[in-house]
């Protein structure tokens, strides 16, 4: 059920040592008032899931460049040269996931699996630790579920049940991060009335939803 | 007591063991009564398995919706904030602990919370739809039946004779005469019936059930 | 790409001994002319996955009342009493899936998964002759990827590309089912024209579907 | 011939392996400009996997959606007909085969298909992405590449030495001088540029080519 807080009080929710998932693609579909407003607290030591770590001045990306962040279970950490800087002084622990692994393990968290069997990174790197199951003849990494404290997402519109729906390319990881968290926080562009998203058309329903914050109002 | 009396005592009994805003499946039969006795403040949202939150009362004759029906395929509604989604995501809700209570029915549950109720080898063999899910996924596990079978043998055993539908995953027992709750040590006796007697219960009971110094009514 | 036929050529895409997916919950999401124009051929020993056997007189439970099939993976029999008589006396080999198991199975085969690992099921009946993965102590079946020959699909609206949107519990096993089979055919009760259905509100989009049969022409 | 022109010439080169109504998979850089040259009528569509289909041109100036960018964060447009959906699902339409063809870029390629783009232990360790699902899902994998380093260094080696992205997964190779396919038997030289000989396109390949009778000619 969604409560409606502000962004302040939703960056309260973020302790240290928390395991945070955020959406976003390179930055877009990411709730930057909630980011902005963990910028403003002392929380640190965060290990954070995400698809990569955006720009130093955008998305997840900040809070690289701020220090927030322990370890980052990322498929990608390319466009923000403070990941590089930190991970190569030891700052910043960086876990490479191939993205596709990385939305399964998210998505089994949520679901209940006990892992995926995927083909991707069989003969590379991505298979070195990881238990390797076959199956009709073919090798398949096992790909165990990721779970989090927190989930910091961004949707387009949002009812006051929690139900989101969401924009574009700006989905991305957002819709499988908010099966997968204990407490899961949904920024909105635009905050309705319930009944105003027809249920045909909700993305996230409700029911994985703990508290929206109301972009418009930050 | 009538059997529809008795049928609305469970169903009012568990609707109480639900907290606010919690995510309730209810299976079918019996189980689809307690909708009725649900309070409105609590905000429960009810989630059917074959795709959608927010189950609603059946609608007037002559208003049913065809695309709308429960997991028994009876027609209902959805109420205002509902959500629809496909069959991987409904069990998703379900195996991931997102639904915070499941009521169901049992041809044979145990001390063990062990939950028999979808087949009867050689003469009942339906398949356990959604059943198996709901019971190892649901955070608790409810069940509602009657206390006996209609020849009178008990239902509530030491140990399940049938198939199970889950191991170990069974919570709460409300019957027409008692609620039991399962813990580690056995069926522990909460509440009995106005009408009955602690003795008649255990008479009527295969599991031995521990019983408190304290038990509450059953209304 | 979606490309329109009529339901007597979508029927005739199907053959003797092929696996067939079809979607439908109790029959509601079923497509019913299609299975109207299988009933005009003389396709037989098909093998069909699906959550149940509907009604004697609805959906996939009239496939099994005119001998069309000659095995069924589905989780529930109960509403068809000639599900039930065929398969005591050996005409039709029913294998019972837990309905959250078979979804997955259906989903990993669409989605390239080797297999998911589901705690459905352990300590039951379910269990046997499946592969048991620990993992952190606990126990896990290995629920394997089904794919199918054909998926017969019923969906509210269609564009020209294929692109679909569902309505209400109609939506049930379709758009899982629309991943995982080599040739996909929906019935839509509304075909529309191209970018008349809004890209955020697709729920199958159009790549997995390769044809389309209006169903207000049948 | 300039750069440019030589990005082009793969680009197109490359364009037209499509087969109609192709599900397509462009990477980030070259492989992007393959796009202006697909033929309308082909009625190919471009899968994006940061959670779309129906990629279109980039928007004009000052018409860019901060919502919709492709892979490389680049602003776009989606075409009438294209379809959003989250990452779990555009991944599963890559690892599930639904995508026909990727074109990728490379630092190193080899006669057995293998492919490493993704990292140089050391020096630059920005991450597989997407490209280790691509490699690995598509059904069909393209290179698009320089024949050489910046240096003069052959690209196109006996045996990869970087980190692998995928084992034994590409396809096609185009550059600028030569289009070579990945058989079980090795590199098939299929065409060379106009202005170049088998023998210059085997002195700047460390793999060894396997040249057929009729060889075509790239443009």
């Amino acid at each position: 059920m969604g409560k409606t807080v502000d962004a302040r009080e939703a960056a309260g929710m973020v302790k240290d040592g928390m395991t945070v998932m955020m959406g976003g693609f390179l930055g877009v579909g990411s709730p930057e008032k909630v980011i902005d407003a963990l910028l403003e607290t002392s929380v640190k030591e965060l290990t954070v899931i995400v698809n990569d770590t955006a720009f130093p001045e955008k998305g997840v990306g900040r809070l690289v460049v701020a220090d927030k962040l322990a370890r980052v279970l990322t498929s990608h950490i390319g466009t923000n040269k403070y990941s590089r800087e930190k991970m190569n002084s030891g700052e910043l622990k960086v876990e490479l996931i191939p993205q596709g692994t990385l939305a399964e393990q998210i998505r089994a968290g949520g679901a209940g699996l006990g892992g995926v069997l995927t083909p991707t990174g069989i003969g590379t790197v991505a298979q070195e630790g990881k238990k390797i199951i076959k199956v009709d003849g073919k090798d398949y990494i096992l790909a165990l579920p990721l779970t989090a404290d927190v989930a910091l997402l961004k949707a387009h519109k949002g009812d006051e049940l929690g139900n989101l729906v969401y924009r574009r390319s700006a989905r991305n990881f957002n819709p499988i991060m908010a099966m997968a968290a204990k407490t899961v926080i949904a920024e909105v562009e635009e905050l309705v009335g319930v009944g105003e998203i027809d249920p045909d058309q909700v993305i996230t329903p409700g029911i994985f939803v703990d508290y929206l914050v109301n972009g418009k109002e930050g | 007591m009538e059997k529809v009396d008795k049928r609305n005592l469970i169903a009012r009994r568990i609707a109480g063991e639900f907290k606010e805003n919690d995510v309730v499946n209810l299976g079918i039969g019996l189980p689809t009564l307690v909708a009725n006795y649900i309070e409105e403040g609590k905000n429960i949202i009810l989630h059917s398995e074959n795709g959608f939150t927010g189950v609603g009362m059946p609608p007037a004759s002559g208003e049913e919706d065809p695309d709308i029906t429960n997991a028994g395929g009876q027609p209902v509604t959805i109420v205002p904030g509902g959500a629809c989604f496909d069959s991987a995501m409904s069990f998703a809700i379900i195996r991931g602990g997102h639904v915070d209570a499941t009521v169901l029915g049992a041809l044979e549950v145990d001390a063990e919370g062990n939950l028999a109720n979808w087949m009867i080898p050689g003469k009942l063999v339906p398949g356990m739809g959604g059943a198996m899910d709901l019971v190892s996924g649901a955070k608790k596990v409810i069940i509602a039946t009657d206390h006996c079978t209609k020849a009178g043998a008990p239902k509530i055993l030491k140990r399940c004779q049938l198939p199970l539908t889950a191991a170990k995953e069974v919570d709460l027992i409300v019957t027409e005469l008692a609620v039991m709750k399962v813990t580690e040590d056995g069926l522990v006796l909460q509440e009995i019936a106005e009408d009955t007697t602690v003795e008649e219960v255990q008479a009527k009971t295969d599991a031995e059930l521990i019983i408190p110094h304290e038990i509450g009514v059953l209304k």
